[in-house]
């Protein structure tokens, strides 16, 4: 990768065809900058962790314990947190488990569509370091080198409680102000992109998807 | 559309009364369940045997030393350290575990930010689960390992105290298979064996019927693996991790189920053994398993290797110790044969020191390998044993060996409780005498092998435990002889060392028999040794001390076998005359300085 | 079900078949030439009641250089199952396709394409891709095709892991000098 | 019957192209659908999967016989014993190991209770799909009850990893028994319920009735299987056809149904349910209390398999689930295939019922024929 393609000028967005690209925005993501008052960004993340919306989108095996989750038993809404059908509503991403390499660049486009702030939360063994498929041609081994990740839950499966007490985490972290995955993957961009190429052979989308 | 299907879903407000669902706190209200497979823990009893990393399909463990454990016999010293971005708690690693130290815990939750922190070895690592009594343990009825050891066949007790054919018949092929097939292949006993047998490879070889890749195995480290796989005092086993839960692997019966089936005009073949000859000449001392082991793997080295024996056949204790209901002498002339055949040239009935001079050999070669064993018989130390129906227990395996009657009698007392005194007892039940064996200790204190103690027991042999001889008389008959001994007590050492027996004085007794075996132990003979040289020899007990390699003071002398270690078996021989022998080479090629 | 083989008997008269082998009492399995194949499957669909097609699946014997396609049908009636092997060039895997004796056919020829990279002429969508997008490597289920190697050089591992061997371990603990240099003989 | 789709031009601007999925709240698990739709009407429908491939018949040719044990409850997510249970008997065919008569029992009620839970599931769904989500709410939650007690049985909620081959890896715990029989009463209490908000629904009748009828010959073509078939007029279910386990010693009926469509296709499912508790109620009271769990093994660290082939079927929830296993008498497998009944309901047979049904049914289209996309790609 040129790294110096993107630190230059507009994304390049030189997997689109030539008719796509018009389409498509070539800005670079900015990062987020804290309020300058420390006072107002402690309670906008404070308002910010007490209302995680979920994207739901199963990526993986993962999946299977959120419907535990949101429902009746172990009834996550009391914590703030509600499924949501599109990226545009949501703030955290699950990362049901392992992730092939199809389903990545789903992910990363749905990611890149989610409004910030949001953070990216891995469920189960397999996006740490490969898990049950650490030898599998299809899936991904170690899901940092591709989005940033603010929060690991181990296990297979994490059980409902777990994924409850990673909320827990997840929200005493960005009330501390720590989850900042999303700027991470801005500052970082190049390196992630690069990252994101190697393995997704047939890049046929924008750099960013706003 | 029915009335009834209009109104029917408003049921659902039924349930609007009930008790909610909700689990009011999930996380504190909710321990796994008792079998639940959570995080991993590891007790003390784990020795580091690696099982758990062989199965593991996700490679999850890392076998890793830890530092400040307790060097164990049969311990590695490494714990398994888990990988949480790997494992995947299907707990096969608990249920193949071999000393069932490993076992999880009902602790499931473990979050946080750094992906690199899923890394822990159980049972040293401090982790908060560590003191949880719930968890996923291996059921009892439940065994993914096999425990029982495929039994032998043997002669029965009456067949077998009848003659002297050999008592164990061998591992029939399937057999020998079924057993291989236990082994786990940790290599734990490697460490044990004092000749570092490459013991799972060659288990595998006789699992996969290949018995040419196996001997090939065993003459890597061992050239009496015929003798070893009948009478090796098998230490391996008593490391072998299947032994935790069941039956070790018969080691021992397994290297013997190699050499079985490959007949010995095939081993220069197989072995690819050619001789490309260095110029250089070495003697050995002693032609028993220490010598004729160096003798062999010099020979392999190029190296005119010629072996001085006082007797006048090769074998050293093991012909002459080791009775052929054990070690039939057509599978010790098997081993030997095949290291004569590679041109090691014998001196038989050479006695050095009386036939000939230590310095000539000094002198004549470029190395010397000295093992001549231990062949004095240690003394009671009680009053009478000059007795002269007194007799030796090594002079009565001596007899039997060399096919003399050594006339034990009708009745007789062994004194001992090794593998001698066994041998003398079984001996002379052969010989048609009733036998009691006289030990100090318990049955569980002797040395002798165990099998060799339950096989006497089966031939009629009594064993008389904590029975200490006090005094040697005459008895009425002057062919006969009277001892006096008394019960002991077995008290408790205070420096923690094993029981001490304790003469109780108001216990003794006194019998009379047509002899007395004294089996107590042997000692060495150094006097051949000129007085000049020895200044430069370490010694202790009237033993040999070698350095490295097995190397003296005296630079061209190297020594081994029972009169330079403390094991005092064939095997630690065999070791030291390997070593020995890689010591002639790195000294004689000058990569080791005097 | 003993007339399974009668069945397969009686096909013979106008199929060189081989390798008849029965499983179980409701399973069996015979081998057809790569040309008789598709015709065979069809009557067995057609006349014998074979009207279930279980799957569709090939086994890759790199050793002999061919693949062995499996079609496994089910008589409901006679509850019976037949698995039609055929032997196929591995260099030139090429067969006819069965896309329009069941509809599933389709999909299975996609995946054993994408997987093993054998061709169905006719078949509809063959080429699409099925399970991988934008695979750049030899079809993956071909034995040679390392998959372990290929992760670990693509998506790599992640760092600090390291095992050691317990013999080996305790040997440079316990005996280091017990061990013959390279240079000192041994077979 | 096996025609293509006819071909659409996008370019006449009279069709929208819409993906369903992989990202989408009304598509069953990770999978996409490719719609091409007029107005409401769907004209084609491409079924996209792969993105739960995880090479699973790969991965199994490179570990070793107990290696695989863990591995293959993975491939299907919802309802991992029936792989359990499948790769169990495969292997005891091959090796000739016979799992004792305590274990067959203990498979059977864990088999079943896996139904009940899987079903549950499906329930929730379909409820979902035709906007009852408060039977979602309710099912799974009784889910969750069946999972505490495979949790306490087997030590884990989804993946089991109980059915080993050999038989399985430990008794049932103390007073499980009663607990069971607990739970398969607010089941049954649960069903009812159900029954009332659910399929009395007169909005659930009403769009369900009809919608993606599957004609009787399409059955054996598309092979089509379990209660996708019985609801198409077919008696066919393994456990009746070819009774594995415990099934020929325990009483249940057949359901079948004869309309064929999302309506008669759910009320086979929920009849089965009912069907399941009474065969998990007769487990409960029949099964042998003592004896051996597991057949004699050899150590299975170097655990060679003879060589042979050989194909086992069980009858999971969605229909015939089977192993195809080749071994060459290594300590590897040659070729594993694992046969889904998703297979061909979610790609040939949805492709052809999608079209022409209103883009809002699609979703309940889809629950009604009830697959698993990890089930396909494996």
């Amino acid at each position: 990768m040129d790294m110096q393609k993107y630190a230059l000028g507009p994304l390049p967005n030189d997997g689109l065809s030539a008719e796509d690209r018009d389409l498509f925005s070539d800005a670079r993501p900015v990062p987020y900058e804290p309020y300058p008052v420390a006072v107002v960004e402690k309670f906008v993340n404070w308002v910010r962790a007490n209302s995680l919306w979920l994207l739901a989108f199963g990526t993986g095996c993962g999946a299977i314990e959120l419907n535990p989750l949101m429902t009746a038993r172990f009834d996550a809404y009391r914590m703030g947190v509600q499924m949501r059908p599109t990226p545009r509503q949501s703030s955290v991403f699950i990362i049901g488990g392992y992730a092939s390499v199809k389903t990545l660049k789903r992910i990363i486009r749905s990611y890149e569509q989610m409004q910030g702030p949001k953070f990216v939360v891995c469920l189960g063994i397999c996006p740490i370091n490969g898990g049950m498929y650490w030898d599998s041609y299809n899936t991904l081994n170690k899901f940092d080198e591709y989005l940033p990740v603010d929060l690991y839950i181990t296990g297979c499966m994490p059980r409902p409680e777990v994924l409850m007490a990673g909320v827990l985490e997840l929200k005493k972290k960005i009330k501390e102000g720590r989850a900042d995955g999303a700027n991470r993957y801005i500052e970082n961009f190049e390196w992630y992109k690069a990252n994101q190429k190697r393995v997704i052979k047939d890049w046929n989308m924008p750099d960013y998807n706003w | 559309m029915s009335l009834k299907d209009l109104i029917s879903p408003f049921y659902v407000w039924q349930r609007a009364f009930e008790k909610p669902y909700t689990q009011k706190r999930p996380i504190e209200d909710r321990p796994g369940a008792p079998r639940y497979r959570g995080f991993h823990m590891n007790s003390e009893e784990c020795i580091g045997c690696g099982t758990c990393e062989s199965i593991c399909q996700n490679h999850a463990i890392d076998m890793v030393p830890v530092e400040g454990l307790e060097q164990r016999a049969g311990d590695s010293g490494l714990r398994p350290r888990f990988d949480y971005g790997r494992c995947c708690w299907c707990a096969l690693c608990v249920d193949i575990c071999t000393t069932r130290s490993l076992h999880l815990s009902n602790h499931y939750a473990w979050v946080t930010e750094d992906p690199d922190a899923f890394h822990f070895t159980a049972g040293t690592d401090a982790m908060p689960w560590n003191q949880n009594s719930l968890g996923y343990r291996r059921d009892d009825d439940y065994h993914l390992l096999v425990h029982d050891r495929v039994e032998m066949q043997a002669l029965s007790a009456e067949e077998s105290v009848a003659g002297f054919d050999e008592v164990m018949r061998g591992y029939t092929e399937e057999e020998a298979v079924l057993e291989a097939d236990r082994c786990v292949e940790c290599g734990i006993c490697v460490a044990t064996c004092p000749a570092h047998m490459a013991i799972p490879d060659y288990i595998r070889t006789v699992r996969k019927g290949d018995y040419e890749a196996g001997l090939r195995l065993l003459y890597e480290t061992n050239p009496f693996s015929s003798t070893c796989g009948r009478i090796c005092t098998h230490r391996c086993e008593t490391v072998c991790v299947m032994g935790y839960q069941g039956d070790p692997i018969a080691i021992r019966w397994l290297k013997r189920a190699i050499v079985d089936r490959v007949p010995q005009e095939k081993y220069r073949e197989i072995l690819g053994d050619e001789v490309e000859e260095n110029g250089k000449t070495v003697g050995v001392i002693g032609a028993g398993p220490g010598g004729m082991s160096a003798a062999y793997y010099l020979r392999r080295q190029g190296y005119a290797v010629t072996v001085y024996e006082a007797q006048a056949r090769a074998g050293g204790m093991l012909r002459y110790g080791v009775p052929s209901y054990r070690l039939p002498d057509n599978q010790l002339d098997k081993d030997l044969e095949y290291i004569r055949s590679l041109g090691v040239e014998m001196r038989f009935n050479t006695q050095v020191g009386r036939d000939i001079p230590f310095t000539q050999l000094l002198d004549e070669h470029d190395a010397l390998f000295l093992a001549v064993g231990l062949n004095q018989p240690s003394a009671l130390r009680i009053a009478g044993e000059e007795h002269p129906r007194v007799l030796s227990g090594l002079r009565v395996l001596d007899d039997v060996a060399s096919g003399k009657d050594p006339g034990v009698g009708k009745r007789v007392a062994v004194i001992g409780g090794g593998n001698v005194a066994m041998d003398a007892a079984r001996v002379s039940r052969r010989l048609g005498a009733e036998v009691d064996v006289l030990y100090r200790r318990r049955i569980e204190d002797m040395p002798a092998d165990p099998e060799e103690i339950r096989e006497s027991q089966a031939e009629g042999c009594t064993l008389v435990p904590q029975a200490i001889p006090v005094e040697i008389r005459n008895a009425s008959d002057s062919n006969q002889v009277t001892i006096v001994w008394g019960e002991a007590e077995m008290v408790a050492d205070d420096k923690g060392g094993r029981p001490r027996p304790v003469l109780q004085e108001d216990r003794m007794h006194e019998e009379t028999y047509d002899c007395i075996i004294a089996a107590i132990g042997q000692g060495g003979q150094i006097d051949f040794i000129p007085a000049e040289f020895r200044d430069r020899i370490e010694f202790k007990w009237n033993k040999f001390v070698p350095g490295d390699y097995q190397q003296t003071g005296l630079e061209k002398l190297f020594v081994g076998g029972d009169i330079a270690n403390s094991r005092a078996d064939a095997i630690s021989a065999i070791e030291d005359g390997h070593h020995a022998a890689r010591g002639i080479h790195r000294f004689l090629s000058g990569a080791l300085d005097g | 079900m003993a007339n399974a083989i009668q069945l397969l008997a009686d096909f013979g008269r106008n199929f060189t078949l081989s390798d008849i082998r029965e499983q179980r009492v409701d399973l069996a399995f015979c081998k057809a030439p790569k040309e008789q194949a598709v015709r065979l499957i069809r009557e067995l669909r057609d006349d014998a009641g074979y009207t279930h097609l279980v799957f569709l699946t090939n086994t890759d014997y790199i050793e002999q250089g061919i693949f062995t396609l499996t079609y496994m049908l089910h008589n409901y009636d006679a509850r019976h199952t037949l698995g039609v092997h055929v032997d196929l060039d591995r260099n030139a895997a090429e067969m006819e396709s069965i896309h329009n004796l069941w509809a599933q056919a389709a999909t299975y020829q996609r995946e054993l394409r994408e997987m093993y990279g054998i061709r169905f002429p006719g078949s509809p969508r063959l080429d699409e891709d099925f399970c991988l997008e934008g695979w750049d490597q030899i079809p993956p289920m071909l034995k040679e095709f390392d998959t372990a190697a290929f992760s670990l050089e693509r998506f790599h591992s992640r760092e600090g892991r390291g095992s050691v061997d317990p013999s080996e371990h305790m040997k440079t603990l316990l005996y280091p000098t017990h061990s013959d240099e390279p240079s000192s003989g041994g077979s | 019957m096996f025609e293509p789709n006819p071909p659409i031009d996008l370019s006449s601007g009279k069709y929208l192209k819409l993906w369903q999925g992989p990202q989408h709240p009304g598509i069953t698990g990770n999978m996409s659908l490719e719609l091409i739709t007029r107005g409401d009407e769907v004209v084609d429908c491409k079924t996209h999967v792969g993105y739960l491939h995880r090479g699973f018949e790969k991965l199994m040719e490179r570990r070793t016989f107990i290696q695989n044990f863990p591995v293959v409850c993975r491939i299907a997510v919802p309802e991992p014993t029936f792989n359990e249970y499948l790769y169990a008997a495969v292997v005891e065919e091959l090796t000739g190991i016979e799992s004792p008569p305590r274990a067959e029992w203990i498979r059977t009620l864990n088999l079943e209770l896996m139904r009940l839970a899987s079903y549950l599931m499906w329930l929730g769904g379909i409820g979902a799909a035709f906007g009852q989500s408060t039977v979602y709410q309710w099912t799974v939650t009784h889910r969750d009850y069946i999972l505490d007690l495979f949790e306490e049985m087997t030590g884990a909620r989804i993946y089991h990893m109980y059915i080993v081959p050999g038989g399985v890896r430990g008794r049932l715990p103390e007073g499980f028994e009663d607990r069971c029989r607990d739970v398969l009463n607010r089941v049954e209490k649960l069903l009812h319920d159900v029954e009332k908000v659910l399929f009395n629904n007169v909005v659930f009748k009403t769009r369900t009735k009809g919608l993606g009828h599957i004609p009787k010959e399409m059955v054996d073509p598309y092979g089509i299987t379990g209660p996708n078939q019985r609801a198409a007029g077919f008696s066919r279910d393994l456990r009746k056809d070819a009774p594995y386990l415990v099934y020929d010693q325990l009483e249940f009926d057949l359901i079948t149904a004869t309309e064929s469509d999302t309506y008669a296709r759910s009320w086979v499912r929920y009849l089965e349910m009912h069907e399941g508790i009474r065969m998990l109620r007769q487990c409960l009271d029949r099964m042998p209390q003592d004896g051996p769990f597991q057949a004699k093994m050899p150590n299975v660290l170097h655990w060679e398999v003879p060589a042979g082939e050989t194909y086992i079927k069980a009858e999971c929830t969605r229909g015939e689930y089977g192993y195809y296993m080749v071994t060459d008498g290594s300590e590897y497998l040659r070729r594993v295939h694992v046969r889904g009944p998703s297979y061909t309901h979610a790609i040939a047979l949805m492709e052809k019922l999608a079209v022409g049904t209103n883009i809002a049914d699609i979703a309940g289209l889809m629950v009604s024929l009830h697959t698993y996309p990890p089930e396909i790609e494996r």
